[in-house]
């Protein structure tokens, strides 16, 4: 069972127009910055994007590149726009070329892994009597309001780890990790871009964090200098 | 009439039902025993609801540790690229569709492939375990049992008495005299074991069987 | 911030008869044998348990101790008894001296995650058809029917990890993980007792399992030679 | 009239409100200046939200991680004690109410503990993050901001005009100008900055204010 693939071109060989996408990463951390590129070098249009933030913190490298070729058409997100500057995203919102559907971040998270977990919906506090419980279900729990919330998959997740063995098994570095173990449940393809590929039994079991079993195919990442802002 | 296959190769056929790179859960009692019959070059991944995902076979007295168990509370080796995890991503796991194939034993299972597995009426009390949501998660279900009980009674019914674990969630039955898929048609039988006769079979189970194109003897 | 309190006594002294008491475990692993031994000589009257298992496998030691001092009066479990040997709870249950809510284990499992993650419901396919569906509201999501589940909590958690860091940060070893982290979350106080206590600084922050917000008191147990049955 | 506490001012008096063994989540700007006024001596463990327990300043320039980020993106320092997890997790914690406290910025407050912090009306688009999260799940609230807009206008209002973040789930505004709680009765000043009256901070407050019976100035 070796799931390294050789290229960035062919793990995202796959992945057609109209794909629904899951996208790693927080701000400028544990961002698939390679699988973007290859995504971006390849061209897939129509592609609804599930992702934290559509990016802007580091738009030459981050999904901004994927908006201002077009190639996005839906943003599921609970944080796509930053105070004081207007990244490609906004543009393109603004202009009524991408849609949008703004979900509170926690909300976000547990939709994520309900859908990896088979949860097909759940209650949650978060949102009640805001623009977040528009169009949804209430229902009082311990004599409190909660919302329906729905479980949310993809075709695709594209996630970055920090080490993967071939068998798949990630583990992450830092606050690298945020959505990318939850996004690797919830994809009928998990495809994993990593700093290091070991051989397997290098990983320590108790640290493992995404079992391999959510894992597809693995590649090296290429080395972003990004910096910060 | 023979009393077929003993519980170590029913576990043996049906490792043989497993394929590479399938991730693969085997439950409490005669399921366990497969994991003895899985080669290593196979690739197979065995996961285990309490938290483990690829050992290997049942430990000797030696290697025995407390904190390394199956679901049966067997001690277990670990093999390379093993991982552990708490029982919610474990059933996760399961729940979520990640798990290709859950094998089970049972108490009976009815033509339309519902399973009682659980609970024996009379005892008033059984315990569910991950069963229920094994059938209803992992990608394909295998039953292996005896084909009959002790006494003689059908297994394989036309419907269950006891407690159900699931409806219409077996693929496929392995047992101690045959391999019978459940088809939206009926039971399918596949293969009988050596030096048993497709009338044994059918004497032996409930509902009328419907016989494959190439029905033929189990390698073992 | 220091965690560490100095005997079992004092880690046990405040829960009171009636208490809902989550016990970690699963068959022999990960059971905290030290802390149900302070509750057996406290002698806590009334405990509904939230457990896997009401114990059998290690009858010395396991929760069969509190059965046979009738110190439990209600249970919610996935297995509670075992084939080929009658435990102290099935004893007492057969004479109706304790009660049973008997929950699948993926269903179980997830009760307590949501009771931790401030979730008071969730739907699951799991056990749609059987008795797990006796008086559970049924919901179709994509064609498919799921039960509406509820949260599960309780005043007291007792868990055994493997190594805690005097903040309360957790490890765990091998499957002796199991329920622990999860129930960890999910009561007002949760104890847990560990093979080792280290120093602030010698946990790896990555391999941190159950992070110290979750735990309000450590103990160091006493080391139980068990053995296999 | 005075234009009261500078922004690190703000983020001193706010520490301040802080008690030791307390788990605190800093939202995005100001809030994530506390983190510099925290004692280490405090025992408050700081949490956030994008996967991180016991992180201590903000990261000078040589010792920044791309990997080791807070909510709003800028460099973190490790504490010892830490931990890193999931966003699941992460969530789970606010949620099910394990952080105690939120020291969250806001547009407006509204005299009965609206908040409203995610959006400006008029750019059509804004960003939730965690902010529904922590009202909903923290123990308690504590909003960080400039007393009124740049133009002078309300901050702290009868009703909220911007977008709900929660409604109901302020519990304590810490300004440029004040301290002030929100009670049933309604707003209550704790206490003003140094050289600010009671009148500066009414005349820069949507609603009538309540004073408190041992009113004081601000000790910093």
């Amino acid at each position: 069972m070796d799931k390294v693939v050789s290229s960035p071109e062919e793990a995202v060989a796959d992945i057609v127009n109209g794909s629904t996408i899951m996208f790693g990463g927080f701000g400028v951390a544990g961002i698939p910055f390679t699988l973007i590129k290859a995504l971006y070098e390849k061209g897939t249009k129509g592609i609804t994007a599930i992702t934290n933030s559509p990016g802007g913190r580091l738009e030459d490298f981050d999904l901004s590149v994927l908006f201002r070729k077009r190639q996005i058409s839906e943003v599921i997100a609970s944080y796509p726009v930053y105070s004081g500057k207007v990244n490609a995203f906004e543009e393109l919102y603004l202009k009524g070329e991408v849609g949008l559907e703004l979900v509170p971040q926690g909300t976000f998270a547990e939709r994520i892994r309900a859908g990896g977990a088979g949860i097909p919906g759940f209650y949650t506090p978060t949102g009640v009597g805001t623009v977040a419980e528009e169009g949804k279900e209430k229902r009082t729990f311990g004599g409190k309001e909660h919302l329906l919330e729905l479980a949310l998959r993809a075709d695709f997740a594209l996630v970055k780890a920090h080490k993967a063995d071939r068998m798949g098994n990630l583990t992450y570095r830092m606050t690298a990790r945020n959505f990318n173990p939850l996004m690797a449940t919830a994809a009928d393809i998990t495809i994993a871009e990593v700093d290091e590929i070991v051989e397997v039994g290098e990983l320590d079991p108790e640290s493992v964090v995404t079992p391999g079993i959510y894992v597809n195919r693995i590649i090296k990442g290429e080395k972003y200098d990004v910096g910060f802002e | 009439m023979t009393s077929g296959l003993s519980r170590e190769l029913i576990a043996l056929r049906a490792a043989r039902e497993l394929r590479s790179g399938q991730y693969v859960n085997l439950g409490i009692g005669l399921p366990t025993l497969v994991s003895n019959f899985i080669p290593e070059e196979m690739g197979v991944v065995l996961h285990s609801e309490n938290g483990a995902l690829g050992f290997g076979r049942i430990a000797d007295e030696g290697e025995m540790d407390i904190d390394l168990v199956n679901a049966s509370s067997q001690p277990l080796t670990l093999k390379p690229g093993a991982a552990f995890f708490d029982s919610a991503l474990a059933f996760g796991m399961i729940r979520g569709g990640h798990v290709n194939v859950s094998v089970l034993g049972a108490y009976q299972v009815s033509e339309k492939g519902d399973l009682a597995n659980w609970m024996v009426t009379d005892r008033r009390v059984g315990s569910i375990g991950g069963s229920m949501d094994l059938v209803s998660g992992a990608g394909s279900v295998i039953v292996v049992m005896e084909h009959t009980t002790r006494s003689g009674e059908y297994r394989i019914v036309s419907e269950c008495t006891y407690p159900l674990t699931g409806r219409r969630v077996v693929n496929t039955i392995i047992t101690s005299l045959a391999v019978i898929d459940i088809t939206p048609k009926g039971l399918l039988l596949r293969e009988v074991a050596p030096s048993v006769t497709v009338e044994d079979v059918q004497a032996a189970t409930g509902p009328r069987l419907l016989l494959a194109e190439d029905l033929r003897e189990m390698e073992l």
